[in-house]
């Protein structure tokens, strides 16, 4: 019998620089996609200080001085924070819109230009997250 | 050892089929093939399926025109049951789901082509073969017939009487392409031959690198004779680095063509002053030849077709297709520069002698397809009639393999009483076997008559020496050498163009030829898919298939459907309604007749003038 | 000059109406004729004009010493216009290296049997430019298949995927001589499977799918591209066209396409495989809600 | 190839239950970072106007909601890219059983703290 010769998976991701465009698409929704998830479970945790300030005194909540209210301004005055709030602005909104662009793909709408619409993306996520950076850095001192 | 009742070679159309039938006739089948059915060069084919399906149409209408275009060299009982069975075929692979074109009230379109009189032929899209091809292999799928695929029939496994009509075929041998191994299939009840065209012979063809005639020489090796091996048709316009086909479309749109010399050659040079581009393939064929011959062809190799003048629209519109392939394979932009073009070998309307029945001489040995010649085509193949041909004598040889009653069979084949010796052609070298010694057959190692199991056993022993010999052997020749040779030969003196001191000077190389592959080695040392040695095997068949097609347009002095010989410009019904038989006579090939058969079920077609 | 006249017989297709169509690869193509695309490979084509190109292909055989840790090697093979990949090996073949392995057949894109990984990318040898390639031009078998030698790969495992979608009509065969009859289908329905229906079996898309090559049960896009030749074809069904659906919906059927696309860009027939995969899912899905 | 399909085929809900989320979740999400992050600014936020907004019915529904078909599309879309990696076996059910359970707790969590956030708790 004849051999053969297994190449494993060298070719995968050793080949990145060949990738097509929807190929790429689906490796940063891949990664958007975690990285979301994961946000949303730290964020679920982060908001859980408020089960802490519910048992506060309306005082305490008044001043705003409750756990929640400190933590969460804690966070915010952190500047890496933002930072991390500015990417992950980038993360959901490409997620958001390659989200849409999977969508029409699925519905079989302009498959002639799904890599167009990946670029789009691309640049749309980087002109939003760009514009927004006044936005989340107000306030902040370093 | 593998053991079935039917053993099917070559894949293509016609093996699928006969595979089919024989399926259908209770038989155990197996197919062996050198390619994966599916790689067949069936899928080549374009045009479409003759049939006459319609009303107003007439299978006599079919046969008729049937026989016109093969020149009067066709047998009518096979081409009246061609053009009787097709209908009813190709209704059959509507029924398997193959993709036809379809006209608004949702039946299969039919398109008029070339020398038929009414539009008959039944195509899907601009691949029909391909459809046809991949359809049949579905219904092969369904079956859970037994494929080999990617396994090489080397020899067929053959008793060994003096006369071929005596003898018995019991199987084949095969080597497996991916693990160098050689083994026998024992067929208990018939080998069909499928093996398709032999293309391969011409350094130019529309065929296919697997169409290398194998079937004709093993077939041929065994003692069934080759028939009208010379009718070769040509066609003018392929391309030159890859043989794909320009349509005629693009001549009878106004396409014009030109020499290096950028002379409209077709009038300038008075081959066709009235016709000019649109004259008959043939013309056009010799014409581009002898422009090139005599120094104006471009590169010394082709001509120029142009279509630029046609202007970007109207080339978008009707000949868009065009454009694509000459992009695709050549790399020429037609909207921009002039495209090559050159005559290519395409079709081979001669084969291994079978009847109605697509059986050969040799009991239990079947021969369908492009290999076969049942004669239908005759002298001169109409378009969209190779693929009928497939499917209609396909399922014949399968079932009668299969042990089905056809009836007895109105065509003879082998040497008898109804023959007539050759005895004036002047040979100019002895042909045949140059002291090779592969086909020593079952007689050289003393016995004859042995069971069946014996034969096949001794014949896989040869197979296996024989390989061994290429395989061992340190220096010598290489096959591509040869090979080059031998079709650089016969394209040079035995294409379109054919003078009896050209055709000698072919037979001559080809002597050469054979002489020089008593020297051949194959440089591969690996079992593992060694295409070295299978292409230095089908080297040798291609060998013996060039020489009985140079020795049939040697012997035959006359100008009928595509055999065109320079002394000889008419056809001479007095003497040559006759078929060319050749057959190998244990190595020294020797050539006999056999009146064409002109009687139909009803009438007797008479030789008209062939003119439309 | 009995048989001398005007014999306007043809094998190939005079004129198709359905080429016409104007799918988007070809318009593709044609816009790339207006980028100048194809003036660039004219230019190319100048400049390789007696030279020679070099290209690297990869080796491999498990029986022969040398051969057994894979390797690339260069040939140099003298540039001819027109010249494909395809020839360009062949010529090494027979000029330098008679054990250099790879399958060819027909030439002219209609066999499936030559895809091979150019530069990068699945691509099919005998439809593929040498003008148009960067130098050096570097040749392997197709990936995530196992190669059997140099660029030969072991194509069982595409097949047997291929087989899996039961690729055949499933209605009754042959209808009796008397009522010859072919059933109908409307040229609509026709034009809808055409695309599907060509398929060459190549392996190029399959090869091309990052999904196929982490998941070996994946159907593959060619698997799924033929069971939807079938699905759509109205001559069969509904009922099979559930047993269709029931297949392909299976875990490893078309769920798994993640759309990347690679198999639409590589097919060497330009058929919208993606497109063919998300259509299915819709049918699937509507197919389940029916049941709901 | 019998054994290779089944009638019963998760793959197809789960993909059409991704995409519906999907398209929900566009909308809530865009309208959650809007609220929160260029309307009042996150910096900004106190439990105070938490509550606030939490005590309007609508809106706390909607963010319930958000919660439930967020986690539910992002722990299935986990699930589908790991089984896309060839998990297989014992494996993917001991995969599938964890990401529902994080899922579940997720969600169940994040209903605690919404309902701490409105007062009902
Ligand atoms: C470009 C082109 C266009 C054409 N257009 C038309 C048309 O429009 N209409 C029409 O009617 N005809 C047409 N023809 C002719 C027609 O297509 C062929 O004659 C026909 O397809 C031959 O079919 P086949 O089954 O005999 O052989 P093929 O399809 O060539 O099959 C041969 C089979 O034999 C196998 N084989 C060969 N040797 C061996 C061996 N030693 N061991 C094992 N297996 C072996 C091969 O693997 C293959 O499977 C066209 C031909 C060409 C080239
Ligand atoms: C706002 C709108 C959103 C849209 C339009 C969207 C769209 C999609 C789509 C269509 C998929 C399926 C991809 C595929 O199967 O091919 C997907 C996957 C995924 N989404 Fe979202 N999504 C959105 C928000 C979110 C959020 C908020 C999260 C996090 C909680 C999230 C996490 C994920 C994850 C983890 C995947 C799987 C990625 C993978 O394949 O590995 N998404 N998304
Ligand atoms: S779908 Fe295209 S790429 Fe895939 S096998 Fe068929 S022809 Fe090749
Ligand atoms: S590349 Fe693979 S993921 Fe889908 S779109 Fe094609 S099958
Ligand atoms: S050689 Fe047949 S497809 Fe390339």
């Amino acid at each position: 019998m004849s051999q053969s010769y297994n190449r494993g998976l060298i070719e995968d991701f050793g080949r990145w620089k060949e990738f097509s465009a929807g190929m790429w698409a689906w490796i940063f929704h891949k990664f958007t996609g975690w990285v979301l998830i994961g946000y949303l479970f730290t964020h679920i945790a982060v908001l859980s200080t408020s089960i802490g300030a519910a048992s506060e005194s309306t005082d305490v909540i008044q001043a705003q001085n409750d756990v929640y209210t400190t933590t969460l301004q804690g966070l915010e005055g952190l500047f890496l924070i933002r930072l991390l709030e500015i990417g992950l602005l980038a993360v959901a909104v490409f997620h958001i819109l390659n989200g849409l662009r999977l969508l029409m793909v699925d519905l079989g709408i302009g498959l002639e230009s799904q890599d167009k619409s990946f670029y789009a993306s691309l640049v749309l996520t980087g002109a939003i997250t760009v514009a927004s950076v006044p936005t989340f850095l107000t306030g902040v001192t370093l | 050892m593998h053991e079935h009742d039917v053993i099917v070679v070559g894949a293509g159309g016609a093996g699928l089929r006969a595979a089919i039938a024989a399926h259908e006739a209770g038989a155990d089948v197996a197919m062996v093939s050198k390619l994966h059915p599916v790689r067949s060069h069936t899928g080549a084919a374009e045009g479409g399926i003759n049939a006459a399906l319609q009303e107003g149409d007439d299978w006599e209408l079919h046969a008729y025109d049937t026989m016109k275009g093969s020149d009067y060299l066709g047998d009518a009982p096979a081409v009246e049951t061609l053009a009787q069975d097709a209908p009813e075929e190709t209704i059959n692979l509507e029924h398997w789901g193959m993709p036809f074109s379809r006209e608004e009230d949702g039946r299969v379109s039919q398109r008029p082509f070339g020398g038929l009189s009414y539009p008959r032929t039944t195509y899907a899209g601009a691949e029909t073969g391909h459809h046809l091809l991949h359809t049949m292999y579905e219904q092969v799928v369904k079956r859970g017939i037994q494929v080999y695929d990617e396994w090489y029939v080397m020899d067929l496994a053959t008793t060994d009487e003096a006369d071929p009509n005596d003898r018995e075929c019991h199987g084949v041998v095969a080597y497996d392409v991916q693990s160098g191994q050689i083994e026998g299939f024992k067929a208990n009840q018939g080998v069909v031959l499928a093996t398709g065209g032999p293309g391969q012979a011409f350094d130019h063809t529309t065929n296919a690198v697997s169409c290398t005639g194998d079937g004709h020489a093993m077939a041929y090796r065994a003692g069934a004779p080759l028939e009208d091996m010379e009718f070769i048709q040509f066609h003018p316009t392929s391309l030159p680095s890859t043989g794909v086909l320009i349509s005629e479309g693009v001549r009878g749109e106004g396409g014009i063509l030109y020499n290096s010399e950028g002379e409209r050659f077709m009038f300038e040079h008075g081959y066709a002053n009235n016709s000019g581009e649109l004259a008959s393939r043939d013309v056009v064929a010799r014409a581009e030849l002898t422009e090139v011959d005599e120094g104006r062809g471009v590169e010394d190799e082709y001509v120029h077709l142009d279509m630029r003048h046609l202007g970007e629209e109207r080339i978008m519109d009707r000949l868009e297709n065009i454009l694509h392939l000459a992009e695709d394979f050549e790399g020429v932009d037609g909207l921009v520069e002039p495209m090559p073009v050159k005559p290519g070998q395409h079709y081979a309307m001669g084969g291994i002698e079978v009847d109605e029945n697509g059986q050969t001489c040799v009991d239990g040995l079947y021969a369908a397809g492009e290999c076969a010649c049942v004669s239908v085509h005759g002298g001169n193949r109409l378009g969209g009639n190779a693929l009928p041909e497939l499917i209609v004598f396909g399922k014949r040889a399968g079932r009668h393999a299969a042990g089905d009653d056809l009836g007895e069979p109105k065509i003879r084949t082998g040497y008898g009483d109804d023959v007539e010796d050759e005895t004036e052609t002047e040979l100019p070298v002895a042909p045949g076997e140059a002291g090779l010694g592969t086909s020593g057959g079952v007689a050289a190692d003393g016995g004859v008559t042995a069971d069946a199991e014996g034969i096949l056993e001794r014949t896989v022993e040869t197979a296996r020496e024989r390989v061994d010999r290429l395989m061992d052997k340190d220096d010598g020749v290489q096959h591509a050498e040869i090979r080059a040779k031998l079709q650089q030969a016969m394209t040079d003196y035995v294409n379109v163009f054919r003078t009896e001191e050209g055709v000698k000077k072919a037979l001559k190389i080809i002597r050469e030829c054979r002489q020089e592959y008593q020297d051949v080695y194959v440089d591969d040392p690996s079992r593992t898919f060694n295409t070295d040695l299978q292409q230095t095997i089908e080297t040798r068949n291609l060998i013996d298939v060039a020489e009985s097609i140079a020795l049939g347009a040697l012997v035959r002095d006359e100008f009928r459907g595509a055999h065109w010989r320079k002394e000889h410009q008419e056809r001479k019904d007095d003497e040559w309604l006759k078929h060319t038989l050749i057959s190998w006579d244990d190595g020294e090939p020797s050539i006999f007749y056999r009146p064409v058969i002109l009687e139909g079920q009803e009438k007797t077609y008479e030789p008209k003038e062939r003119s439309y | 000059m009995s048989t001398q006249q005007a014999e306007p017989e043809s094998q190939e297709a005079p004129e198709d109406p359905e080429m016409k169509g104007a799918e988007s690869p070809q318009e593709r193509r044609l816009e790339e004729k207006d980028d100048g695309m194809v003036d660039e490979r004219a230019e190319k084509t100048a400049e390789l004009e007696g030279e020679t190109v070099l290209i690297k292909v990869f080796r491999y055989d498990p029986e022969v010493a040398d051969k057994q840790e894979p390797r690339f090697d260069d040939f140099h093979v003298p540039f001819t216009k027109g010249m494909t990949v395809l020839d360009a090996v062949m010529y090494a073949r027979d000029e330098y290296d008679s054990s250099l392995t790879f399958r060819h057949s027909c030439r002219q894109a209609v066999c499936g049997s030559d895809a091979f990984f150019v530069n990068g990318r699945q691509r099919l040898g005998c439809k593929t430019q040498i003008s148009d390639l960067e130098q050096p031009v570097r040749i392997e078998p197709l990936p995530h298949q196992e190669v059997v030698k140099d660029l030969v790969v072991d194509m069982d495992h595409f097949y047997d995927q291929m087989h899996t979608v039961e690729p055949y009509f499933q209605d009754e065969d042959t209808p009796p001589v008397e009522d010859l009859e072919e059933q109908r289908q409307s040229p609509e329905n026709r034009e809808k499977i055409k695309m599907s229906s060509r398929c060459i079996w190549c392996g190029a898309c399959m090869s091309s799918c990052n999904i196929a090559a982490g998941d070996n049960e994946y159907l593959g896009p060619a698997a799924i591209n033929k069971a939807y030749k079938f699905a759509m074809d109205d001559r069969e069904g509904e009922e099979i066209k559930e047993h269709r659906l029931r297949i392909l919906e299976q875990e490893h059927g078309v769920w798994r396409c993640q759309t990347q696309f690679s198999c639409t860009e590589v097919c060497p027939k330009d058929i919208p495989l993606t497109e063919h995969i998300q259509e299915l899912k819709r049918e699937a899905v509507k197919k389940n809600l029916k049941f709901w | 190839m019998a054994e290779r399909y089944s009638s019963f085929t998760p793959g197809g809900t789960g993909w059409f239950l991704q995409r519906i989320t999907a398209a929900f979740l566009v909308v809530v999400l865009a309208f959650h970072f809007f609220l929160l992050h260029f309307v009042n600014h996150a910096y900004e936020v106190t439990f105070l106007q938490t509550q606030v907004r939490m005590q309007n019915i609508g809106y706390f529904l909607t963010m319930v909601l958000f919660l439930v078909t967020a986690a539910f599309h992002g722990v299935n879309g986990v699930y589908n890219a790991l089984v896309n990696q060839g998990l297989e076996g014992t494996q993917k059910k001991v995969v599938l059983a964890v990401l529902t359970i994080a899922g579940v707790g997720l969600v169940a969590q994040g209903i605690y703290v919404a309902l701490t956030m409105n007062g009902m708790i």
